[in-house]
């Protein structure tokens, strides 16, 4: 067995980790962890596919690794999005939970935000 | 290995435009963030110019009848990126033009800056992630290159989740981040597809990957896990948890532009995937696992939108069926089907579908916000007499509304005409009954808002705004234009056929 | 290549690794307060970068370590400090037994199905090495991945600029209305004397002088923009975090200023290649170098500020005139 | 000479590993957060600044060694702020469970 | 374009501008005065312009117009009674503040209305017809009531379910029309060897029987015309629901010999025939009985449209035209009548009376009227064998079912009203009463359906006017013993649909529940990812 293989594996399993991490969790909070750590196992699938292409002198092909760099910086943007979104869900309702029953009722007389 | 650089993807004279059509409202972003008071004169200086462009595009595809195709940087794929824009694409870029032009002209009202001459939240968000959504969506359209078509596809994502919670509210702030990440682990899903096309084939150009897939497990399990993904952008049932919560608490504007072109764009590329990516792989059964669920949505969102109270959550459920009607492309159009001209009715069927709805759908949004501004609520129950006080706005609706039932000569109508046909031909017919109940059922939600609205009202109405005459013209135009879309049915389904498939793996080899 | 039982040693060290991440992946799931997981998640972070270095990956390796585990960590630490009140009730809506279950068969069939993938690999593996690299003198640039991001590739990296922009306009997006415009957050008390200050100062004055190495090194070797970026937004992150600098104001102009210009510098270069090259991002053929030069040191710029800031959080506190 | 300074190396990484052992076994072990910042510190400040002097002499060229040694010192700098933040924040109210 | 296809297209776009005319509110408060105008230049079509037809540019939907002996016959009456409706609506809206929305719904109905005598392609077909079914609600709920509303919705399902059956059946019909050919000639041409052939004809006579009341699916009608305003309910119910005989007449294979569906559809409209009489002897409101009338005559002629269908018979076709001819005309002047009693009264009741009473009675084929003549006319479709007998009797059961609706409506009048009946009101009606007889003999001797002579003929006249005496004795029977009638409600079968809708509500709230449980985070999730696993099996298992 190649590093790759042992590496792509790794990726697949913390794919389905992530997934399950993802689905699982109550926490908002840890759901983006866990799209995190998935995110992690896919990159690291770019990762093992670059390697397996290294040709003409290079260690690896670039092409998956630029993509990996510019898939990382998106990762951060939603994390950072959904962690202040969540943020501020929590200052708002005093809680931070994704459970939904009925439809939201509307509040005719409900104001905008913070004006 | 083929060599690296084809001769396939030559760039077309017309190629700056496509270019053009998405760097000018990322263009838009930049100027708006850069000075913010200025964010609504710079949205709607280049709406117009963006209109052209698209209407530029779909003069030179339809004169050439011929793709146009740009390549970036020179770098010809499978190295670098190209667009292309084929009668589809043409036909998208104007549709998501209309649409946001329509809307910016609408918004005006909700989200002009403050007198004062500074810049405030609402606007400057609302106008810069509107031209996000524009750009995000012509990238989709025009995108050739599966990786690039992620990053338009996160762009999107970004652009459309703060629309969702503009206000603010507690409740728009969980629809928000429930859309959000449910959107993530989708796009992840499609980026593990295109993780494992890279690594099979070494290309994402979708040409060029067109022309080297093969049956086998790689891609079986790259584009089921693609479509899910995709899926789960489109909120097709049983997928649809963030949908109503997102799509009826976001403003007017904003639900005009989510519930009419953002849920296309994800829909858009599992088109791409299944008809110009695989051209015939995924296979029939496949096709009619999609089908099946597009035909769930139908019922389910119709029946559900029967029932709502609210007005915005009516037509969000509404939105949910209306997307089931688009994934009856799949199951029409693919296997034997897909060589004849059937195949391609139901295709233009489907297409038909994309665009009439996001005109109705648009329209519609909009009228309720009007209404909902009028009346300071938007229950159904209390629409009584509303006909009388903003005749145009229920017009309005009611010419969307027209689509959604598909009675003639709305767009609508020459969709669902064409689906049926496809349906009753290929010996379907299981699609066709259940288009014609969603018809039904359609008309029913419709009703149930009419029938109030076009009462009298048991009491005198009491309006807490006045509605400007300027935006119900808005509306009723963009209404009127989902009416009229079905009396041009047959040159749109010959510009939907330039660049369709027969012509890629025969030009990329 | 797998050679019968005799040991390599590169081997074992990567089957170690694997391991470890594994390991510290399940456990920042399993964790039990979020607090942990987070934690295990940092720790994830730089071991998957030893990974990339291990895959041949050093450009992905200090963007993992500097912007994957590094930032990502600081914002998930803040945020779960802040959400402790609400973790108990959030943690007791765990899903049944059932869902739970089938969550797990399903995960473990798609990770299955990839594992079969990863096993079963196309031979020979296709790459766009060859390509990459027949370009490069074309371009005088010496590392193919800055090669990908900035030329091959612009559009992707162009678009992910904007990504990034509207992420931090989301994030803003957020604050209250009267909050508009002012700089995020409460201002961090400073702790002169305190250890953390001390940090502050010592470190920052190093981190920029690698920061910028890493992105003037990117053109030749590893490094580049992101990750220059990242590790001058890391700084000013502490300078902020210890109180030395209060955070600017979101609406100023010289702040908004600093977020556009990478990216507009670089649409303006782009549509110049339609006027001086043959179209959009074409780079005229001896300009190629300085020119991807000039974009990565305004977009370092760029990407700092706006990593910075969206570390930050969105405006907490009215603007003052 | 060579010999003499691979053995210098062997012995200098093998005392330096001995004391990140060390130090794990009394993270794990110790009691409370105090002590265990303290077997912490052991592993860094020891156990990675005998690692560093191991590799010195194997170090290709002054500017290689000179970065081995810049390494311990971020090291150092970054362990001492952390490990006072630590117990600032277990003296204030207790840390995160 | 000549002059008579110009008048073609003419009569459809005038109605249509003054819709469109509708939009100012200051044309729209006008309207109501200048309803009669719009007939018109279809009246005019229905002279001068038989045998023309003309395409209009694909730019218009591809709108294709041509008027034949049956339509010019349907589309020349049915203009003349929304011009006498016209002129009637006309007084009573007078100054009635929602005037101006009345003739909006009136003009888009008198739009479809007319149109569908006139338009040749399966498109423009289906465009009209959904406007003359769907613009009626607006009629129906005129005045607002809870009873006008439930009507309207009764009404308005089943217009729409009839859209969705007739959708369907064009749909087999284009697809099996070779060529791309949409004209409805040619569609139904290529009907006898369709491999849907029975799908087809099944959705056809589904779609186009809901639309002229076959039973079970008669029930909008008694709740709708009652519901109506009178010269609502006139047009409606005289040539409105024309549009469902139009529909048959041109969508049957006639020149086919299909004796299984002809015979089956003669039996439906037999069965509808006698069940509207026996229901509507039960009924009070005057308005309702000329409802279940209505649901009888359109029954036979559905026969007769059913008899031709088997036997190959397109000289049905004629028959079934002149028959619905003259419903149209007899049936809009006796809603008028009720309006015009109501307005004067029990004091003016006899004037009213006996004008009506010859008004029915002709309905019911009294020598010498209109119905007469009518009857005459379908008798040889309808032939000698049981059909007929039946038809025959039918008669009878119309003779019954009139003399009640005269007895009720002399019974309905209000004894308290005061003053004189304005002629605006009175002329019109009278104008109607007229026309319900001159017209039929006019068409009856220049349609060459029959002579002068024959219509006089010993024999003639006796098969003619002995079932109306044997209607008068039944009548006299239910004078006497009429109370021993179940009172049956209007509609009668639709309140056990109505009570099916708990079922439906009960499934409306299961999917609700399952609405709630499919938007929990992890059953999504959960969803999600085993779509991804199927989507993988089923492109596994597709090769």
């Amino acid at each position: 067995m190649s590093a790759e293989t042992l590496y792509g594996l790794c990726a697949a399993a913390l794919v389905g980790l992530g997934l399950f991490g993802s689905i699982v969790d109550p926490q908002p909070l840890r759901k983006i962890l866990a799209f995190n750590l998935l995110g992690g196992g896919v990159f690291l699938l770019f990762g093992v596919i670059a390697r397996r292409g290294a040709a003409a002198g290079m260690a690896a092909d670039p092409v998956p690794q630029a993509m990996v760099i510019t898939g990382i910086v998106v990762a951060f943007s939603a994390t950072a999005l959904a962690v202040t979104l969540l943020l501020r869900l929590f200052e708002t309702t005093g809680q931070a939970t994704l459970r939904t029953g009925a439809p939201a009722r509307p509040d005719p007389d409900s104001d905008r935000a913070g004006s | 290995m083929p060599p690296a650089v084809t001769l396939a993807s030559a760039a077309t004279a017309g190629g700056f435009l496509l270019v053009l059509a998405i760097i000018l409202p990322a263009a838009g972003v930049l100027l708006a963030l850069a000075f913010g008071r200025h964010a609504e004169r710079i949205a709607l200086l280049l709406m117009p110019a963006g209109f052209a462009i698209a209407i530029a595009i779909l003069a030179d595809v339809w004169h050439s009848q011929a793709s146009l195709v740009a390549v970036m940087g020179g770098w010809a794929p499978p190295l670098g990126i190209a667009l292309r824009a084929d009668g589809l694409s043409a036909m998208m870029l104007v549709t998501t033009a209309l649409v946001i032009c329509a809307v910016g002209l609408f918004a005006r009202g909700d989200f002009g800056m403050p007198a004062g001459g500074g810049e405030a939240r609402a606007p400057l968000v609302f106008w810069t992630m509107l031209m996000g959504v524009w750009s995000a969506l012509n990238a989709i359209w025009l995108g050739r290159d599966l990786f690039n078509l992620y990053v338009a596809l996160e762009l999107l994502t970004f652009s459309a989740v703060p629309l969702v919670c503009l206000d603010g509210r507690a409740e728009t702030l969980a629809a928000a981040l429930r859309y959000l990440l449910f959107a993530l682990v989708g796009s992840v899903l499609y980026l593990l597809g295109v993780a494992l096309f890279y690594g099979a084939y070494g290309t994402l150009d979708i040409g060029l990957l067109a022309g080297r897939v093969r049956a086998e497990p790689v891609v079986w399990v790259s584009a089921a896990l693609m479509t899910a993904g995709l899926l789960a952008k489109t909120a097709l049932f049983p997928l649809h948890l963030w949908l109503p919560p997102a799509h009826a608490g976001a403003p007017a504007a904003a639900s005009a532009v989510l519930s009419a072109l953002v849920v296309k764009g994800s829909f858009f590329l599992a088109v791409r995937l299944w008809f110009d990516v695989l051209p015939g792989l995924p296979g029939v059964p496949a096709a009619q696992a999609l089908g099946t669920l597009g035909a769930a949505a139908i019922i389910f969102g119709s029946v559900l939108a029967l029932r709502q109270e609210r007005l915005k959550l009516l037509i969000a459920y509404s939105t949910i069926a209306q997307i089931g009607y688009l994934f009856l492309l799949f199951p029409l159009s693919t296997g034997a089907a897909a060589a004849g001209i059937w195949g391609s009715v139901a295709w233009t069927g489907g297409v038909y579908q994309l665009v009439s709805h996001a005109i109705a759908k648009a329209a519609m949004f909009m009228a309720a916000g009007l209404i909902g501004e009028a009346l300071g609520h938007d229950r159904i129950a209390g629409l009584g007499g509303i006909g009388r006080a903003l005749p145009m706005t229920i017009f309005a609706f009611g010419l969307g509304g027209m689509s959604l039932m598909g009675l003639p000569p709305s767009g609508g109508f020459v969709a669902k005409l064409m689906l049926l046909t496809a349906s009753v031909t290929e010996g379907q017919w299981w699609w066709a009954v259940v288009i014609l109940l969603g018809g039904l059922l359609a008309a029913a939600y419709v009703f149930r808002v009419l029938a109030p609205a076009l009462a009298g009202a048991d009491e005198p109405l009491r309006l807490c705004a006045r509605v400007s005459r300027r935006r119900e013209a808005v509306v009723l135009a963009l209404a009127v234009g989902a009416l009229l879309l079905g009396l041009l049915p047959l040159r749109p389904s010959e510009l939907l056929q330039i660049g369709r498939p027969a012509a890629p793996t025969a030009i990329m080899r | 290549m797998s050679t019968g039982f005799a040991l390599d040693a590169g081997l074992v060290l990567d089957a170690g690794l694997a391991a470890l991440v594994l390991a510290v992946a399940v456990g920042a799931i399993v964790a039990g307060t979020a607090f942990a997981a987070v934690v295990g998640f940092v720790t994830y972070g730089l071991l998957l970068a030893l990974v990339w270095v291990r895959l041949a990956a050093v450009d992905v390796a200090l963007t993992e370590a500097a912007i994957g585990s590094g930032v990502t960590g600081a914002v998930l630490i803040a945020a779960a400090a802040r959400l402790r009140p609400a973790e108990a009730r959030s943690a007791a809506e765990r899903p049944g037994v059932p869902l739970r279950l089938a969550a797990a068969v399903l995960s473990a069939l798609v990770a299955a199905g990839l594992a079969m993938l990863v096993l079963l690999p196309s031979a020979p593996a296709p790459s766009l090495g060859p390509a990459a690299a027949v370009h490069l003198p074309e371009l005088a640039i010496g590392n193919p991945v800055t090669a990908v991001l900035l030329a091959y590739r612009a559009i992707d990296t162009l678009l992910e600029k904007i990504v990034l922009l509207l992420a931090l306009l989301g994030v803003w997006s957020l604050a209250p209305d009267r909050f508009w415009g002012g700089a995020p957050g409460q201002p961090h008390a400073a702790q002169q004397d305190g250890a953390l200050a001390l940090l502050a100062r010592l470190l920052p004055p190093v981190g920029i002088v690698v920061g910028v190495y890493i992105l003037w090194v990117g053109a030749v070797a590893p490094g580049g923009a992101f990750q220059g970026g990242a590790i001058l937004a890391a700084m000013w992150i502490l300078v902020m975090i210890a109180g030395l600098r209060d955070a600017p104001a979101t609406g100023g102009r010289r702040v908004r200023l600093l977020l556009v210009v990478g990216p507009a510098v670089f649409l303006a270069v782009g549509l110049a290649g339609f006027v001086v090259a043959d179209g959009f991002l074409a780079y005229p053929a001896s300009y190629a170098k300085p020119l991807i030069i000039a974009i990565e040191v305004v977009l370092t710029l760029s990407i700092a500020v706006i990593l910075g800031l969206l570390a930050s959080g969105p405006p907490g506190r009215e603007r003052q005139r | 000479m060579r010999q003499v300074l691979d053995i210098f190396t062997v012995a200098a990484v093998s005392a330096g590993a001995l004391f990140f052992l060390v130090g794990t076994v009394g993270l794990l072990r110790f009691p409370d957060p105090l002590t265990r910042l303290h077997a912490l510190t052991k592993a860094d400040n020891l156990g990675l600044g005998l690692v560093v002097l191991g590799l010195l002499p194997q170090a290709e060229g002054f500017l290689a060694g000179v970065k081995l040694v810049a390494v311990w010192l971020l090291a150092q700098l970054a362990g001492a702020t952390v490990t006072q933040l630590v117990a600032r924040a277990v003296r204030r109210g207790g840390p995160p469970a | 374009m000549t002059g008579a296809e110009a008048l073609l297209a003419v009569s459809l776009a005038t109605p249509l501008a003054m819709l469109a005319a509708c939009l100012s509110p200051r044309l729209r408060a006008r309207m109501p005065g200048l309803l009669a105008i719009a007939p018109v230049p279809a009246l005019a079509a229905a002279f001068l312009s038989p045998g023309a037809g003309v395409a209009l540019p694909p730019a218009l939907l591809g709108l294709t117009l041509a008027l034949d002996m049956p339509g010019a016959i349907l589309l020349g009456t049915a203009a003349l009674l929304w011009i006498i409706a016209g002129i009637y609506a006309a007084a009573s809206l007078r100054g009635q503040a929602n005037g101006g929305r009345f003739a909006a719904w009136w003009l888009l109905t008198l739009a479809g209305s007319l149109g569908v005598f006139i338009t040749a392609d399966l498109v423009s077909f289906y465009l009209v017809f959904a406007m003359v079914s769907l613009a009626a609600y607006g009629l129906v709920v005129d005045d607002g009531t809870p009873r006008a509303r439930r009507a309207g919705g009764v009404y308005v399902s089943l217009a729409v379910l009839g859209e969705a059956f007739l959708l369907m059946g064009f749909v087999l019909l284009a697809a099996a029309t070779p060529g791309s050919s949409l004209l409805i000639h040619d569609a139904v041409a290529a009907l006898p060897a369709s491999p849907w052939r029975g799908s087809t004809l099944l959705l056809l006579i589904l779609g186009f029987g809901l639309k002229v009341g076959l039973v079970p699916g008669h029930v909008w009608m008694p709740l709708a015309y009652s519901a109506a305003p009178a010269p609502a309910a006139a047009v409606l119910s005289g040539a409105a629901v024309k549009a469902g005989v139009i529909g048959l007449i041109r969508f049957l294979p006639f020149g086919a010999a299909l004796p299984d569906w002809g015979g089956a559809l003669a039996a439906a409209g037999l069965v509808s025939a006698f069940y509207g009489v026996a229901v509507g002897i039960t009924q009070a409101n005057p308005k309702t009985v000329l409802a279940y009338s209505s649901v009888s005559q359109m029954g036979l002629i559905t026969a007769v449209l059913g008899m031709g269908l088997a036997g190959g018979n397109a000289g049905a076709v004629l028959g079934a035209s002149l028959y619905a001819a003259h419903h149209i005309l007899v049936k809009g002047a006796l809603f008028l009548a009720v309006g015009v009693v109501q307005a004067g009264g029990a004091r003016r009741l006899w004037p009213v009376l006996l004008p009506a009473a010859m008004l029915a009675l002709s309905l019911a084929g009294l020598p010498l009227t209109g119905g007469a003549l009518a009857k005459l006319a379908v008798k040889a479709p309808l032939g000698d064998g049981i059909v007929g007998q039946f038809a025959t009797w039918s008669a009878a059961g119309s003779t019954l079912l009139m003399l009640h609706f005269l007895a009720r409506l002399a019974a309905a009048a209000a004894p308290a009203i005061q003053g004189p009946v304005p002629a605006r009101i009175v002329l019109p009606w009278l104008a109607a009463a007229l026309a319900s007889v001159a017209i039929p003999w006019a068409l009856f001797l220049t349609a060459g359906s029959g002579t002068l002579s024959e219509a006089l003929a010993p024999a003639t006249l006796w098969a003619a006017i002995w079932p109306v005496l044997a209607g008068g004795v039944l009548a006299i029977g239910l004078r006497r013993w009429g109370r021993w009638l179940p009172r049956l409600p209007e509609g009668d079968v639709v309140v056990l649909a109505e009570g099916a809708t708990g079922a439906a509500r009960a499934s409306g709230e299961a999917l609700e529940r399952a609405d709630v449980l499919l938007r929990q985070w992890p059953v999504a999730g959960v969803v999600l990812l085993a779509l991804a696993v199927i989507l993988g099996a089923a492109m596994l298992a597709g090769h």
